[in-house]
């Protein structure tokens, strides 16, 4: 077996472990250790994917391993990673243990509900393996299905509402990108050959450009539902909202991250010609999400939706970058990616933690929590500074390299798109500050709240990691945009060869 | 003709053998012993479905009145797994008091029917055909009529078999006309004579609008809510999996061989009744509270999304179509299964009264929710392949948009079945279910639907078997 | 004989007599008129298949087969429709369809 | 006007009215009478199509068992006199003109066909022919559909005899469904 099976074994062992078990007691040890492999794992796959780049190795996929499934269709299970995907699979890795350690305490059905969210993992886990595009088609619903039973049992609100929104609106966006995926197989062989659904081999010939203009939109829509593309974001909001804590963190951080991969591994890669041409109603509609989310936080009273928001602001960001199609801005788009996937996990587990202490997450109903619970406050405003871009941390390096490259864009259109989605920093910047400072500063309003205790040991595991995995990105954000630019160049040397600029 | 030759009809004769063993049991069998028939069949009728899958000679027979081929073969297999599970299924409703007295007559009409669908399959020869779907047909009605407690039951029944002696009139006409024209019946002669002149055309329009009824396109499904609802659970997942599975099986065969020479006619129709099908059915099945009618209209969009692969016209559509039976039939007859259970336990079929079923029996959620994931197509059960398939089919022959509003359609109803897994899982109840332990004939058909949900997708070897032999029709 | 006939005659009064069937299908609510309306049907196809068999084809006999057959099968359908009829009516103690019908939309 | 013609416009003037009268007679023991007159004009029909077999049988099977069974479930069922309500009038103009313009369009296409005789020789029926063919297990034989249909009859029987044979459980629940 390969390495990168594993990713998806493992996962479907530690369920099989969770259904055996007897006592309920141990499920979450179960889970925790299961996924804690997993993040081992991801480590020794990041070093030795760039140990082989390292060697010189100059493939473009890596550990690429290709068995035949359905012979007439020549639908194969071929996985393989590049640098992209590695980077996603180390924040999946990440996100996941976070989101067990802050589920610790979940009494209710335990068992049901570790076994859905590693169900989930295993869909997102197997969706950045795939290179075969029925395989990831077939890990995308399957991380899209448990979703409904985790906000719908677990959440709170109105779950049962938000949670069949959800899962509609995804599923919708499934059925465009069903219709692009079969467009793309029945192209993919313009000289007569067998068909395929191989991403690598599609990508070296060039789908004919009337079939690129249908299934262009439809794919990248498709992605773009998940990736919360304007108008099809308002499942985000609600969703996040009912959500529990780990569920919400996995779903921001990482299932939202499966739009931004699919449309720039699919949409853009694979018929790079109808993205350049269409780029322009797309960059549109990714600045309104840009800016729309932004001001979308600002009016927010609930904590929860001030993130989901902020999460539509941010993924429009990756969605905006990858549509101004050079290297920088991509280089950007995956940065960001990695960046906000762990930034908005991180602000999730610190709403659950909060709202598990003061059962309210309006804002104006609370304040003074620094004194009361420092070390959750402290990690809040980590958090928050984080995502407003400071220096040091992630989102900085992010959000300058998709505005600089987007910037690069030699036509004034993009460029005066590029100033108008700038402003949402400026935006974020007042959200977030003003949430702090009502938030953690000022009196305390309510009595109750100064009698709540700080972090337990498990929820400071959750926030830490996360914490360093953001200090880390900001800090040496060198090692991993070199892993990422590498990967990137045979797609961008694709797609300049149709768009010189 | 030699005897020899009658190996290849083998599957007919070994059911009629089947037929007449019951008969003879019924007549022969001390009262005391009655109980063992029900089991005396079912293991009779396993061992004619394994005999289905030992490798059978194709040709033609009786001047070519029945015609065995590697595709007539696959498709009797598939129909034979699903009576069984019918008839596994059954074994504890007869056993209650009030239908002790006529459980060989039901097990005789079933497998009558079964043996009409396989002559139909297997003809070669409308009056073949027209015998053979009769024969799959009367039998049911009196099953339908079966429960002489239930008004409903035998309501169900004369509907059933009025409108199917309708269709059965409209089908007959249209062939009337294609004799007419053509002046044979055998379908290689009808097929060679065929061609794209008016008569024709509104022959094979009435002939359409005939096999519609018994497959329940809309607009002609107005029939099948009634009569599920009314029939005897069993007998509605028989109608609603295998005699619609069998109906959709022949009329693929006709439309293929019979009439390649009006394919465009066709395909025209097709793409407009199943749109109007998967949507209508969908649209019904929303508004539904009653299990059995809920799941009644859901084929009906089902048979919506089963079109798509008659439509391309090709052998990726004939093994889709095939392949997609024999997922539905699992899925179906999982649901239904469930159903079943909780109504021979309890009596109660409403939606509402499966309200936290989960925290009372969560083997039966998990079955039902499995099942009806496969038929609103997730991922990983088998449903998912069987829809993903269908709409390649669709889509090898430039069907995009239909596609596009197939998959939308499957969102709806993904909308409605997981209402129900809503009702299960999420609903709070004052009074659920109780627990209750299934007896060892549910449990072993359902277990089997469960691991066909799971094999059927991953095991690609049965989808490219049904491939390779639906290749040569 | 036949002889001064042109067959499309027959054919005129067959259809008349479907489509009298189709009607009375449609628009009688006792079950037993109904079948009636469905025996006329049958018939009309009989008809069919006779003319076209002797009139066009007289070398082989298959309309007149299939139309033999049609009358067998028509008997069976018969048989097992006034059986339910009559249960209905110890039901119901009335044969309209729209009393029988119990079910709605 | 031959013979043969004036028997045609006889019975096919029959085969309409009664037909036509059998659906939209009030009465319903009167329209059985008049399905049996169209099924009798209809055997006539055969006779002068020259199929004996196929008239005789059309007589004691269809005229003379499936009238009578009709009949007799009639004469079981309903008040000889009582009249039906008239169906609707929306219904009856909406069938009336679904039914005449199916039948228009039917007659128009029948009409615009060129139907064309084969030229081989034509066969004689005859009882000695009709027995074979039915036995024959050759091209244009018969006898699968003959022992088909032959399971289809003992199915259609058993079918019928369970549905309305009385007594055993169903009895006595029936007696209690009556009380409530």
């Amino acid at each position: 077996m390969d390495i990168l099976t594993l990713f998806v074994v493992i996962p479907v062992l530690t369920i099989t472990a969770i259904l055996f078990l007897q006592d309920m007691k141990h499920v979450r040890l179960v889970s925790a250790v299961g996924m804690g492999i997993q993040l081992i794992l991801a480590a020794i796959l990041i070093f030795m994917y760039l140990s082989a780049r390292h060697a010189g190795n100059t493939e473009e996929m890596l550990f690429v391993k290709d068995y035949l499934w359905y012979k007439s269709l020549n639908i194969h299970y071929a996985v393989g990673v590049d640098g992209i995907s590695v980077a996603m699979i180390g924040l999946t890795s990440i996100v996941v243990i976070a989101g067990i350690f802050a589920s610790w305490e979940v009494e209710f059905l335990r068992r049901e509900f570790f076994v859905s969210l590693i169900l989930l993992a295993t869909g997102v886990f197997g969706f950045f393996i795939s290179i075969d595009l029925f395989t990831m088609f077939l890990f995308y619903e399957l991380a899209v299905i448990p979703m409904y039973l985790l906000i719908g049992i677990w959440g709170t609100g109105p779950k049962e509402y938000s949670a069949m929104k959800l899962t509609l609106m995804l599923m919708g966006g499934s059925a465009l990108l069903l219709v692009g995926l079969l467009g793309i197989y029945f192209n993919s062989s313009p000289d007569g050959g067998p068909l395929t659904f191989n991403i690598l081999e599609i990508s070296k010939i060039t789908i004919p450009m009337s079939a690129q203009r249908l299934f262009f939109p439809l794919t990248f829509v498709g992605f773009g539902v998940l990736g919360a593309l304007f108008p099809f974001h308002t499942w985000s909001p609600d969703g996040h909202a009912s959500a529990p804590t780990a569920v919400s963190m996995l779903h921001a951080g990482v299932l939202m991250k499966l739009g931004g991969y699919g449309a720039f591994r699919v949409a853009i890669f694979l018929m790079p010609q109808a993205a350049h041409e269409l780029s322009w109603i797309f960059i549109i509609l990714t600045a309104t999400s840009v800016v729309y989310g932004a001001f979308g936080a600002i009016v927010q009273k609930d904590l929860k939706y001030i993130n989901a928001y902020s999460s539509v602001s941010h993924c429009g960001l990756v969605l905006f970058a990858i549509l101004m199609m050079n290297k920088t801005a991509m280089n950007g788009a995956v940065i960001q990616m990695i960046s906000h996937g762990l930034m908005t996990a991180l602000f999730f587990a610190l709403i659950g933690m909060i709202y598990g202490r003061t059962h309210t997450r309006l804002i104006n109903e609370m304040g003074g929590l620094m004194k009361v619970i420092p070390f959750l406050s402290v990690c809040y405003v980590i958090a928050g500074l984080a995502s407003l871009g400071l220096p040091g941390l992630s989102g900085f390096v992010a959000e300058m390299t998709v505005f600089f490259g987007a910037f690069q864009h030699p036509e004034p259109f993009y460029r005066v798109v590029t100033i108008v989605a700038v402003s949402s920093m400026v935006i974020t910047a007042v959200y977030i500050l003003r949430v702090v400072a009502v938030l953690l500063l000022g009196p305390t309003t309510n009595d109750h709240f100064n009698h709540l205790p700080d972090a337990k040991w498990y929820e400071k595991i959750s926030v830490v990691t996360l914490i360093s995995a953001v200090a880390a990105i900001g800090l040496a954000p060198l090692w991993l945009s070199n892993m990422i630019g590498v990967s990137l160049q045979p797609i961008v040397t694709k797609i300049l060869a149709i768009s010189p600029f | 003709m030699s005897l020899g030759n009658f190996l290849i009809m083998r599957q007919e004769l070994l059911m009629i053998a089947v037929v007449l063993i019951v008969l003879m049991a019924e007549i022969f069998i001390s009262h005391e012993n009655r109980k063992y028939i029900s089991t005396i069949t079912a293991v009779l009728f396993a061992l004619v479905t394994i005999a289905g899958f030992l490798p059978s000679p194709s040709g033609s027979l009786f001047g070519g009145m029945y015609v065995a081929s590697g595709t007539t073969a696959i498709m009797k297999n598939v129909l034979n797994i699903g009576i069984l599970l019918v008839i596994i299924q059954s074994i504890t409703w007869l056993r209650k008091i009030e239908n002790s007295e006529k459980v060989s007559e039901y097990y005789i009409l079933l497998i009558s029917t079964a043996t009409g669908m396989n002559y139909m399959i297997s003809a070669g020869h409308f009056l073949m055909f027209y015998i053979g779907i009769e024969l799959a047909t009367i039998p049911i009605a009196a099953l339908a009529a079966f429960d002489r407690m239930k008004n409903q039951s035998a309501e169900a029944g004369i509907k059933l078999i009025l409108s199917s002696a309708l269709s059965s009139g409209i089908l007959l006409y249209g062939l009337s006309m294609i004799y007419g024209t053509t002046g044979s019946l055998y379908f290689g002669e009808v097929a060679r004579l065929f061609t794209n002149n008016s008569l024709q055309t509104l022959g094979f329009i009435f002939f359409f609008a005939g096999m519609a009824f018994k497959i329940s396109i809309v607009p002609f499904h107005l029939w099948t809510a009634d009569v599920y609802e009314g029939a005897p659970v069993n007998i509605t997942s028989y109608l609603s999996v295998i005699s619609k599975g069998a109906a959709l099986f022949i009329f693929i065969i006709m439309l293929f061989t019979v009439f390649p020479a009006i394919i465009k006619t066709w395909q025209h129709t097709i793409y407009v009744v199943s749109v109007l099908t998967m949507t209508i059915g969908n649209l019904f099945a929303i508004r539904q509270q009653n299990l059995k009618r809920f799941l009644a209209f859901s084929s009906i969009s089902q048979a919506g999304y089963i079109l798509l692969g008659l439509i391309g016209g090709n052998e990726l559509g004939m093994a889709s179509v095939i392949y997609y039976i024999l997922v539905y039939i699992f899925s179906n007859l999982a649901a239904f299964g469930v159903v079943i259970a909780i109504s021979n336990q309890t009596g109660k079929e409403n939606m509402d009264d499966y309200n936290g079923l989960y925290h009372t029996n969560p083997k039966l959620s998990l079955i039902m929710t499995l099942a009806l994931f496969s038929l609103a197509g997730i991922p990983p059960v088998a449903g998912f392949f069987g829809k993903f398939f269908l709409f390649t089919a669709a889509a090898q022959q430039g069907f995009y948009l239909l596609v596009l509003i197939a998959v939308l359609n499957t969102i709806i109803s993904l909308f409605y079945y997981l209402l129900v897994v809503k009702a299960m899982f999420i609903n709070k109840s004052e009074s659920p279910i109780e627990k209750f332990k299934s007896d060892f004939p549910t449990s072993l058909a359902l277990g089997i639907c469960v691991a066909g949900l799971v094999v059927a997708g991953f095991a690609s070897v049965i989808f490219e078997a049904i491939r390779n032999l639906s290749f040569g029709i | 004989m036949s002889t001064g006939i042109p067959v499309q005659y027959f054919l005129i009064l067959a259809t008349i007599m479907f489509f009298a069937g189709v009607y009375g299908f449609l628009t009688r609510r006792n079950l037993i008129t109904i079948l009636m309306s469905v025996e006329l049907i049958l018939n009309s196809v009989n008809i069919n298949f006779l003319a076209f068999n002797r009139y066009l084809y007289p070398h082989k006999l298959e309309g007149m087969f299939f139309s033999l057959f049609v009358i067998a099968v028509a008997a069976c359908e018969a048989a097992v429709a006034i059986a339910i009829i009559i249960n209905i009516y110890r039901r119901f103690t009335t044969i309209n369809v729209e009393d029988v019908n119990e079910m709605k939309f | 006007m031959t013979a043969n013609q004036i028997m045609f416009i006889l019975f096919a003037l029959m085969i309409i009215v009664f037909s036509i009268l059998t659906v939209t007679s009030r009465k319903i023991l009167r329209a059985a009478t008049f399905l049996l007159f169209v099924l009798v004009s209809t055997s006539g029909l055969y006779f002068m199509l020259n199929y004996q077999f196929l008239a005789a049988i059309q007589l004691t099977l269809y005229a003379g068992g499936i009238v009578v069974l009709i009949i007799f479930s009639i004469l079981l069922t309903s008040h000889i006199n009582q009249k039906f309500e008239s169906p609707g009038l929306k219904k009856v103009i909406f069938s009336a003109l679904a039914s005449a313009a199916g039948a228009i369009l039917a007659i128009v296409t029948l009409l615009d066909y060129n139907f064309s005789a084969t030229t081989e020789a034509a066969k004689e029926v005859d009882m000695n022919l009709i027995g074979k063919s039915l036995l024959s297990v050759e091209y244009d034989g018969y006898i699968l559909p003959f022992e088909v249909i032959s399971i289809l009859l003992l199915a259609a029987m058993i079918g019928a005899i369970v549905i309305a044979k009385k007594g055993g459980p169903a009895k006595i629940q029936s007696t209690i469904l009556n009380k409530e």
